[in-house]
C-alpha cells in the first residue's frame, strides 16, 4: 500500500515486477462510455480531458493568431476586419492562450496524468476535487464563450483600467469566466501540494523525487499564493463595473496604476506557473534521451523554488513607464535580474547532462533541444527588457511581443510538445510515426523563428504592439512574420494529423519504449486503473541510469507469506 | 515527513473557555485603547494591530490547534502572513514615493 | 558605429539615446556570445555523444562545484553590470535639466495636442527648438495613453489623474514619429503625431504666428475646437459614419436613442451629449462610449461648437 | 474535503493507507486552502493600506460613520461562535453526540446573529446614502463629519471588505448546516470527525479575518 510514512517502515517484502508489454486491462478499457468519463475520479482520465480541452482552446487561439497575422500582411485600414474586430482578436488570442491554454496545459493536463504515476501513488490526494477543478475550468470556459458571442472583449489580456471600466464589450462576463477559472487553478495547486506531501511511494524521499515533481511542486506553490490575488483583482474589476466602486477608476477618484500592481502581482508569477512545469519536462526528457544521471539534481530542484520566490517580487518590471515611483522601478529592475541566475543554472545543468551522454535524437529530444535554444533567446531578451533605460524604449513594442512568444510559445509550448511526444505512448498505448514527428518538429522550429525573429527587429525599431495599422517602414517585417505563422500552422496540422492517426493505426507501445528509469515507465502502457499492479518501492535516485533496470521494477509483494524465487529483502 | 497525526490533541473545555475569555478581554482592551485613551498616530494603529496579532495568535494556536499541530501548518500560516506583508511593502514602495502625488481635484 | 546589432535600432536623435543604445548593444552582444556557446555545445554534444548502441553506459557525473559556482557568479556579475548601466541611463531620462523648455501635452482618444506657454495650441504636431532640452508635462483626458518617440528613445504613460513628465532634446532639426504606446481602444494605432524640430529662430517665428485657437467668430472657433479636442477622430463633418454619429445635418433632426425613444437635436441635447454623453446614447453606437468633456469645454466653447454644428447642413 | 462521502463504508478511500493518513491529507489540503484565503483577503487589505497611507484624514473622518458598538458586538459574537465550533470538535472527539449537535446549532445561530447585525449596519448606511463609489450620495448630516473628495472610495473599500467577509460567513453557514444534518444522522464519532475539524478551521479563519477588520475599520480615531 502506498504510504507517506515510508521512513518508518524498516524492511519490506519487495519483489521485481516487470510490466507487461501487452496488458489485458488498462484504465482506458476498464471504465468505458461517456458517462464513466464524465464522472470519473481517475486522475489519468481527468488529465486526458484537460488535454483535449487545452488542445481545443489552443486551436482556437492559434486560429485567431493566424487571422490576426493575415490582417497584418498590410498596414492599411482597408481590410477584411476593422479596428474593433482586430482589438478583439488579439485580446481573445492572448486571453485564451494564457488563461485557457498555458496555465492549465502542463500542470493540469500532463501533470495530472504523470504526477501520481511518478510518485507511485494510486491517485491524487483529492480525486473528487480534481474532477471538480476540471468542471470549474469548463464552466469558466463556457462563460467566456458566452461573452464572446455576446459582445466580445477588447481590453487586451491585461484588462487595464480605466479602459476596462468603460469598454462597451463583455468585460464583466469574461472577468467572471477568468475568476471561475482561477479557482480551478487554485484547487489543482492545493491538490498537488497535498499529494506530493502525503502520497509518495515507500522509499520516495524528497531527494528521490523526479525533477518533474519538484517543478510541479514549485508551480503549485505559486498557484496557491498568486491566483487568489488575481481572483480579488477580478472581483474588484467586476464590482467596478457593477457598483462603480472606483478603486481603480480615475474618474471616480481611484488610481489606475494600482490596478496594474494588482494585475501583475498575479500575472508575473503566472508566467512562472507556465514555465516552471516546462522545466520539469525538460529534466525528464533530457535524462531519458541521454541515458545519463542529471547533472546538479539539487540545483535544478531548488532553483525552481528560488524562481518561484523571487518571481513574486519583480512584477513591477511591466510598469517601468507607467508612472510608478522611480524607487519602486529601480528595485523591481534589480530583482528582475536575480531571476535570470537560477534559470541560467538550469539551462547549463541540462547542457552538462548532455556531456558524455548517450544521446538519441528522437522527437521529444528534438523539441527539448530546440527549447534550450529558443528559451535562451527568450530569457536573454527578458534581460534586455529588465534593463531600465532599454525597457523605456522597447516597452509595449513588438520587442515585448517577440520576447513573450519566445518564452511562452518557444519555451512552454515546445516543452509541452516534448512532454506530449514523450508520454504519448504511456497515455495512449500507441506509438506515433517517428519520421513525421521529426518533420513536424523541424517545421515548428523553423516556422517559429521566422514568425518571431522579425518582431524583435521591428520592435526595437519602434513598432508599438496592439496596432491595427502600421507605417510602411515596418511592412517587410510584418510580412515575414505572417509567412512564418503559416509555416507554423502547417506544422501544427501535421502534428495533429499523425497523433490522431496513431490512435487508430499506431503500433502498440511497449511499457517502456525509451528505456527510462522513471516510475511511470515501470507500469504498463497505458497504466491500469489504479496505476500499479503492486505498490512500487523506490530505492535508487530517479536518474540512476548506471544501475540495471531490475532495481527500478520493484514493488511490494502482495502476499507476504509466500516466498518466491524473486523475492528479496530490501533495506529502505 | 513524519506527521504526528496519530495522537490528535483534544483540548479541554477549560482551555477553550480561557481562550475565549482572553479574546473577549482583548476585544474590550482594543476598544478601550482606541476610544478612551486616544493615542496619537501612529501609536494608535500600532497598539490596535498588536492586540489584533495577539488575538490572532490565540485563535491560531489554540482554536486552530496549531500549538499541537505539525510545524508545517504553522509555516503555512506564518508564511502567508509574511508573504502578504511583502506584497504590501513592495507596492507601498511605489505608492508612497511617487514624485508627483495625486493632484487634488 | 558599425556594431553587430545596429540594424535593430532606429536613428538616435537625442543625447540621452546614446546610453540606451550602448546598453542595448552590450546586452545583445553578450547574449549573442552566450547563445552561440550554448548552441555549439548542443550541436557538438548531440553529434559527439550520439547513441552508439542500446546498452551504452554513461558516467555518473552528479555535480561539479567549481563549474556551478562559475556559471552562477559570471551571470550575476553580468546582470549587475546591466542593472547599473540601465539605472544610470534611467536617471538621465528622469532628471530634467533646469533650463528645459516646458510644453503641455494633452492626450485623448485618439490624438494629441500640444500647448505652449503663449497659449498656442497645435494639434498632432509637436514643434520644438532643436538643441534645447524640452520638458513635456502630460495629462490625459480620458484613459491611459503613452507618449513614445522611438528616435528619442523615450516613452512615458500619460495618465488621467496625474501629470507625468518626460524630457528630451532634439540634436538636429528634423521630423520624428510619435506613437501612442498604451493600448487605448479602437483607434489606438491611429493615435499618431509628429515631433518637428526647428532651428531655434524658426521655432520662435512659428510660435508667434501659430493659431491660439481663440477666434471672434463663433463658427470658426467651434470648428477649431472640434479639431483641437479630437472630436473628429470619432465624428465626421461630411456625413460618413465613424465611431460616433456624423455631426453633419443632425441639427433640428430627430435621432433614435438606444432605448428606442427619439429626441430632437437642439442646444440642450448637444450640450448634454458633450457633458454627459452616457445620458442619451444614439442607437447603434453603444459599443464605444464617448468621453465626457465636463471640465474641459466651458459654456462659451460649447456654444461655439453648437454654432458650428448648426452650419453643417 | 472531497472525500468524506465514502466514509460510511470504509472510512477512507483506496488511495490512502488508513483513515489517519486521509485525515492528515485533508487537513493539509485545508491549510493550503487557508493560505489562499489569506492572500485573497490580502488583496483587499492591500488596497485598504494603500488608500489609508494616501489619505489618513479620510479614514479618520469616515470611521466616524461606522458604528463601533455594533462592530464590537459582532466581534464578540464571532469569538463566541469560534468557541462553540471548538467545543463541537471537542464533542466529536469525545463521542458526545448531543454536545456536537448543540454546539453546531449554537454556531449557526451566532453566525446568523452576526449577519443580522451586519444587515442593520448596512441598512443604516444606505439610509444615509453611504453607498460605494459611483452611487455615493451622502445625506447632509454626514457631511458635518465627513467632507472628503474621496469619501466614496472609503465606502467602496468598506463594503468590499465586509461584504466579502459576509459571503464567507454565508458559505460557512452552509457548511455548518450540512455538518449539523450529518451529525443528526450520527455520522461523526471519535473515529471520524475530520469534516468537523476542517469546517472548524475554516470558521476560525473567518473569525481571524474579522479580528483584523474590526480595529482597522471601526476603531480609527
Ligand atoms: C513563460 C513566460 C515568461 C517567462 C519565463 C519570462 C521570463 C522573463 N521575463 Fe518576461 N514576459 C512574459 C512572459 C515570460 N517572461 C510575458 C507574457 C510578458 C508580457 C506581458 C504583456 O505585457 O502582455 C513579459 C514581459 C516582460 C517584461 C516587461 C516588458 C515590458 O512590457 O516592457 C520584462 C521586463 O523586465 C520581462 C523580463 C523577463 C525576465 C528577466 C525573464 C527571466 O525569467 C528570463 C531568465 C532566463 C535567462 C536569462 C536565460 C537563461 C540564462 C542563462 C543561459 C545564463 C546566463 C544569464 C545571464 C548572463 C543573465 N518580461
Ligand atoms: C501561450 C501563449 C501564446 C501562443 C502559443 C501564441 C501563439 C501565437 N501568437 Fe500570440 N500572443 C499571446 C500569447 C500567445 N501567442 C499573448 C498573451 C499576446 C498578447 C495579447 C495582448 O496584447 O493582449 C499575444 C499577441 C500576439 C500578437 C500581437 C498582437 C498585437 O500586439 O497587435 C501577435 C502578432 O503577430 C501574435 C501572433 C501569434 C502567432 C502567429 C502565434 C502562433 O504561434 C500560433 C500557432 C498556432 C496555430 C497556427 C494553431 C495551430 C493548431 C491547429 C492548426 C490545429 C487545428 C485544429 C483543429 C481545427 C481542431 N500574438
Ligand atoms: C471616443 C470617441 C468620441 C469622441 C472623441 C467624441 N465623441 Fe461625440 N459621440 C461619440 C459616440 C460613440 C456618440 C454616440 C453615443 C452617445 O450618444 O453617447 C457620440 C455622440 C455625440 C453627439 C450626439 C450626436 C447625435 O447624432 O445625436 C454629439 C453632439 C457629440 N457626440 C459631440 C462631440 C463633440 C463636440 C466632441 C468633441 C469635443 C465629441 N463628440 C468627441 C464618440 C465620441
Ligand atoms: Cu492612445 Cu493608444
Ligand atoms: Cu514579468
Amino acid at each position: 500500500m502506498t504510504t507517506a510514512e515510508a521512513t518508518k517502515v524498516k524492511s519490506l517484502k519487495v519483489q521485481r515486477f516487470q510490466p507487461s508489454d501487452n496488458p489485458t486491462k488498462n484504465f482506458l478499457t476498464e471504465e468505458k462510455g461517456v458517462w464513466a468519463w464524465m464522472t470519473t475520479v481517475d486522475h489519468k482520465k481527468i488529465g486526458i480531458m484537460y488535454l483535449v480541452a487545452v488542445t481545443f482552446f489552443f486551436a482556437i487561439g492559434g486560429f485567431l493568431a493566424v487571422l490576426l497575422r493575415t490582417k497584418l500582411l498590410s498596414g492599411s485600414s482597408i481590410s477584411f476586419i476593422d479596428a474593433n474586430q482586430y482589438n478583439q482578436l488579439f485580446t481573445l488570442h492572448g486571453a485564451i492562450m494564457v488563461f485557457f491554454v498555458l496555465v492549465p496545459s502542463i500542470p493540469a493536463a500532463l501533470g495530472n496524468f504523470i504526477l501520481p504515476l511518478q510518485l507511485g501513488a494510486k491517485d491524487v490526494a483529492f480525486p473528487k476535487l480534481n474532477l471538480g477543478s476540471f468542471y470549474i475550468y469548463v464552466i469558466g470556459a463556457i462563460f467566456t464563450f458566452i461573452a464572446i458571442a455576446a459582445n466580445g472583449l477588447d481590453t487586451g489580456w491585461t484588462f487595464y483600467t480605466p479602459y476596462s471600466s468603460e469598454s462597451g464589450t463583455s468585460v464583466l462576463l469574461v472577468t467572471f469566466g477568468v475568476f471561475i477559472l482561477g479557482f480551478s487553478s487554485i484547487l489543482t495547486g492545493t491538490n498537488f501540494i497535498t499529494t506530493i506531501h502525503k502520497l509518495r511511494a515507500p522509499g520516495m524521499t524528497w531527494g528521490k523525487m523526479p525533477l518533474n515533481v519538484w517543478a510541479l511542486y514549485a508551480t503549485s506553490i505559486i498557484q496557491v499564493l498568486a491566483t487568489p490575488v488575481l481572483a480579488i483583482t477580478l472581483v474588484l474589476l467586476m464590482m467596478e463595473r457593477v457598483l462603480g466602486i472606483g478603486i481603480f477608476d480615475s474618474a471616480l477618484g481611484g488610481d489606475p496604476v494600482l490596478f496594474q500592481h494588482f494585475f501583475w502581482f498575479y500575472s508575473h508569477p503566472a508566467v512562472y506557473i507556465m514555465i516552471v512545469p516546462a522545466f520539469g519536462i525538460m529534466s525528464e526528457v533530457i535524462t531519458t534521451f541521454s541515458r545519463k544521471t542529471i547533472f546538479g539534481y539539487w540545483a535544478i530542484a531548488l532553483s525552481s523554488l528560488a524562481i518561484a520566490f523571487v518571481g513574486f517580487l519583480v512584477w513591477g518590471h511591466h510598469m517601468f513607464t507607467s508612472g510608478q515611483s522611480p524607487i519602486a522601478t529601480t528595485v523591481f529592475s534589480f530583482l528582475t535580474f536575480l531571476v535570470g541566475i537560477p534559470t541560467g543554472m538550469k539551462i547549463l545543468n541540462w547542457l552538462a547532462t548532455l556531456y558524455k551522454g548517450s544521446i538519441k535524437l528522437d522527437t521529444p529530444m528534438l523539441y527539448a533541444l530546440s527549447f534550450l535554444f529558443i528559451f535562451s533567446i527568450g530569457g536573454f531578451t527578458g534581460i534586455t527588457l529588465g534593463a531600465l533605460s532599454v525597457d523605456i524604449h522597447v516597452h509595449d513594442t513588438y520587442y515585448v511581443v517577440a520576447h513573450f512568444h519566445y518564452v511562452m510559445m518557444g519555451g512552454t509550448l515546445i516543452a509541452l510538445l516534448a512532454g506530449l511526444h514523450y508520454w504519448w505512448p504511456k497515455i495512449t498505448g500507441k506509438m506515433y510515426n517517428e519520421t513525421l514527428g521529426k518533420i513536424g518538429s523541424a517545421l515548428i522550429f523553423i516556422g517559429f523563428n521566422v514568425t518571431f525573429l522579425p518582431q524583435f527587429v521591428m520592435g526595437s525599431q519602434g513598432m508599438p504592439r496592439r496596432y491595427y495599422n502600421y507605417i510602411d517602414q515596418f511592412a517587410p517585417f510584418h510580412i515575414a512574420s505572417t509567412i512564418g505563422s503559416y509555416i507554423l500552422s502547417v506544422g501544427f496540422l501535421l502534428i495533429l494529423y499523425y497523433l490522431l492517426h496513431s490512435l487508430w493505426k499506431g503500433k502498440r507501445a511497449p511499457a517502456n519504449p525509451w528505456g527510462s528509469r522513471a516510475l511511470e515507465w515501470q507500469t504498463t502502457s497505458p497504466p491500469p486503473l489504479h496505476n500499479f499492479e503492486h505498490s512500487p518501492v523506490v530505492i535508487n535516485e530517479p536518474y540512476d541510469y548506471h544501475r540495471p533496470m531490475e532495481e527500478f521494477q520493484l514493488g511490494i509483494a502482495l502476499d507476504q507469506g509466500e516466498d518466491s524465487d524473486h523475492t528479496e529483502k530490501e533495506k529502505v | 515527513m513524519n506527521t504526528s497525526a496519530h495522537d490528535h490533541h483534544i483540548s479541554t473545555v477549560k482551555q477553550l473557555f480561557l481562550v475565549a475569555m482572553g479574546l473577549t478581554f482583548l476585544t474590550f482592551l482594543t476598544v478601550f485603547m482606541a476610544k478612551v485613551i486616544v493615542l496619537p498616530e501612529p501609536f494608535g494603529i500600532i497598539v490596535a494591530l498588536t492586540i489584533a496579532l495577539a488575538k490572532a495568535f490565540l485563535v491560531g494556536a489554540f482554536f486552530m490547534n496549531l500549538y499541537w499541530d505539525t510545524k508545517f501548518h504553522v509555516l503555512l500560516l506564518v508564511g502567508s502572513f509574511l508573504f502578504f506583508f511583502l506584497m504590501v511593502g513592495v507596492t507601498l514602495l511605489d505608492t508612497l514615493y511617487r514624485d508627483d502625488a495625486i493632484p487634488s481635484f | 558605429m558599425g556594431r553587430l546589432f545596429d540594424f535593430m535600432l532606429p536613428e538616435a536623435k537625442s543625447p540621452t539615446a546614446d546610453s540606451t543604445d550602448a546598453l542595448f548593444h552590450f546586452i545583445n552582444e553578450v547574449s549573442f556570445i552566450l547563445l552561440l556557446g550554448i548552441t555549439i555545445a548542443i550541436i557538438f554534444f548531440a553529434i559527439k555523444y550520439r547513441r552508439k548502441s542500446d546498452d551504452d553506459v554513461t558516467p555518473v557525473i552528479k555535480h561539479n562545484n567549481a563549474l556551478e559556482i562559475t556559471w552562477s557568479v559570471i551571470p550575476l556579475i553580468l546582470s549587475l553590470i546591466v542593472f547599473a548601466w540601465g539605472y544610470s541611463g534611467y536617471l538621465n531620462l528622469k532628471s530634467v535639466p533646469d533650463d528645459a523648455y516646458e510644453i503641455k501635452v494633452n492626450a485623448f482618444k485618439w490624438g494629441w495636442n500640444f500647448e505652449y506657454s503663449n497659449g498656442a495650441i497645435s494639434p498632432a504636431e509637436l514643434h520644438v527648438p532643436a538643441g534645447r532640452p524640452i520638458k513635456l508635462v502630460m495629462q490625459s483626458r480620458d484613459i491611459i495613453h503613452s507618449f513614445f518617440v522611438p528616435e528619442y528613445r523615450i516613452k512615458q504613460d500619460v495618465l488621467p489623474n496625474r501629470y507625468t513628465y518626460v524630457w528630451f532634446s532634439a540634436n538636429e532639426p528634423g521630423e520624428s514619429h510619435i506613437f501612442c504606446a498604451e493600448y487605448c481602444g479602437t483607434d489606438h494605432s491611429g493615435m499618431l503625431a509628429k515631433v518637428i524640430a526647428h532651428e531655434p529662430d524658426d521655432f520662435d517665428t512659428w510660435l508667434t504666428t501659430s493659431n491660439t485657437g481663440a477666434s471672434d467668430d463663433p463658427v470658426e472657433h467651434g470648428k477649431s475646437l472640434l479639431t483641437l479636442n479630437g472630436c473628429q477622430s470619432c465624428h465626421s463633418v461630411d456625413g460618413s459614419k465613424g465611431i460616433g454619429p456624423t455631426l453633419k445635418g443632425i441639427w433640428g433632426h430627430d435621432v433614435t436613442l438606444s432605448n428606442g425613444s427619439t429626441v430632437t437635436v437642439d442646444e440642450n441635447y448637444i450640450r448634454e451629449s458633450i457633458l454627459d454623453p452616457q445620458a442619451k446614447i444614439v442607437k447603434g453606437f453603444e459599443l464605444v462610449p464617448m468621453t465626457s468633456f465636463m471640465g474641459i469645454l466651458d459654456d462659451k466653447e460649447i456654444d461655439s461648437i453648437i454654432e458650428y454644428i448648426k452650419t453643417l447642413k | 474535503m472531497a472525500n468524506h462521502s465514502s466514509a460510511q463504508t470504509t472510512l477512507h478511500e483506496h488511495h490512502f493507507v488508513d483513515t489517519d493518513h486521509q485525515f492528515d491529507a485533508a487537513k493539509l489540503g485545508m491549510w493550503v486552502f487557508i493560505v489562499n484565503e489569506i492572500l485573497f483577503f490580502g488583496g483587499l487589505f492591500c488596497a485598504y493600506i494603500i488608500f489609508r497611507a494616501w489619505y489618513p484624514d479620510l479614514f479618520q473622518q469616515a470611521a466616524y460613520q461606522l458604528n463601533a458598538v455594533l462592530g464590537g458586538i459582532n466581534t464578540l459574537v464571532l469569538i463566541a461562535s469560534s468557541f462553540t465550533v471548538a467545543m463541537a470538535i471537542r464533542s466529536a472527539q469525545t463521542d458526545n453526540q448531543k454536545g456536537l449537535r448543540n454546539h453546531l446549532l449554537f454556531t449557526i445561530i451566532l453566525a446568523f446573529v452576526f449577519l443580522i447585525i451586519k444587515a442593520f449596519e448596512y441598512n443604516h448606511k444606505f439610509e444615509l446614502g453611504l453607498f460605494p463609489g459611483a452611487y455615493y450620495n451622502p445625506a447632509p448630516e454626514v457631511l458635518e463629519h465627513l467632507n472628503h473628495p474621496k469619501a466614496n472610495i472609503f465606502f467602496s473599500i468598506y463594503y468590499m471588505l465586509t461584504g466579502v467577509h459576509a459571503i464567507h460567513i454565508l458559505i460557512g453557514i452552509g457548511l455548518l448546516i450540512s455538518l449539523y444534518i450529518r451529525a443528526g444522522r450520527g455520522r461523526f464519532s471519535s473515529k471520524f470527525y475530520n469534516p468537523v475539524e476542517i469546517v472548524g478551521l475554516y470558521w476560525h479563519l473567518v473569525d481571524l479575518i474579522w479580528i483584523f477588520l474590526f480595529p482597522l475599520l471601526y476603531l480609527i480615531e
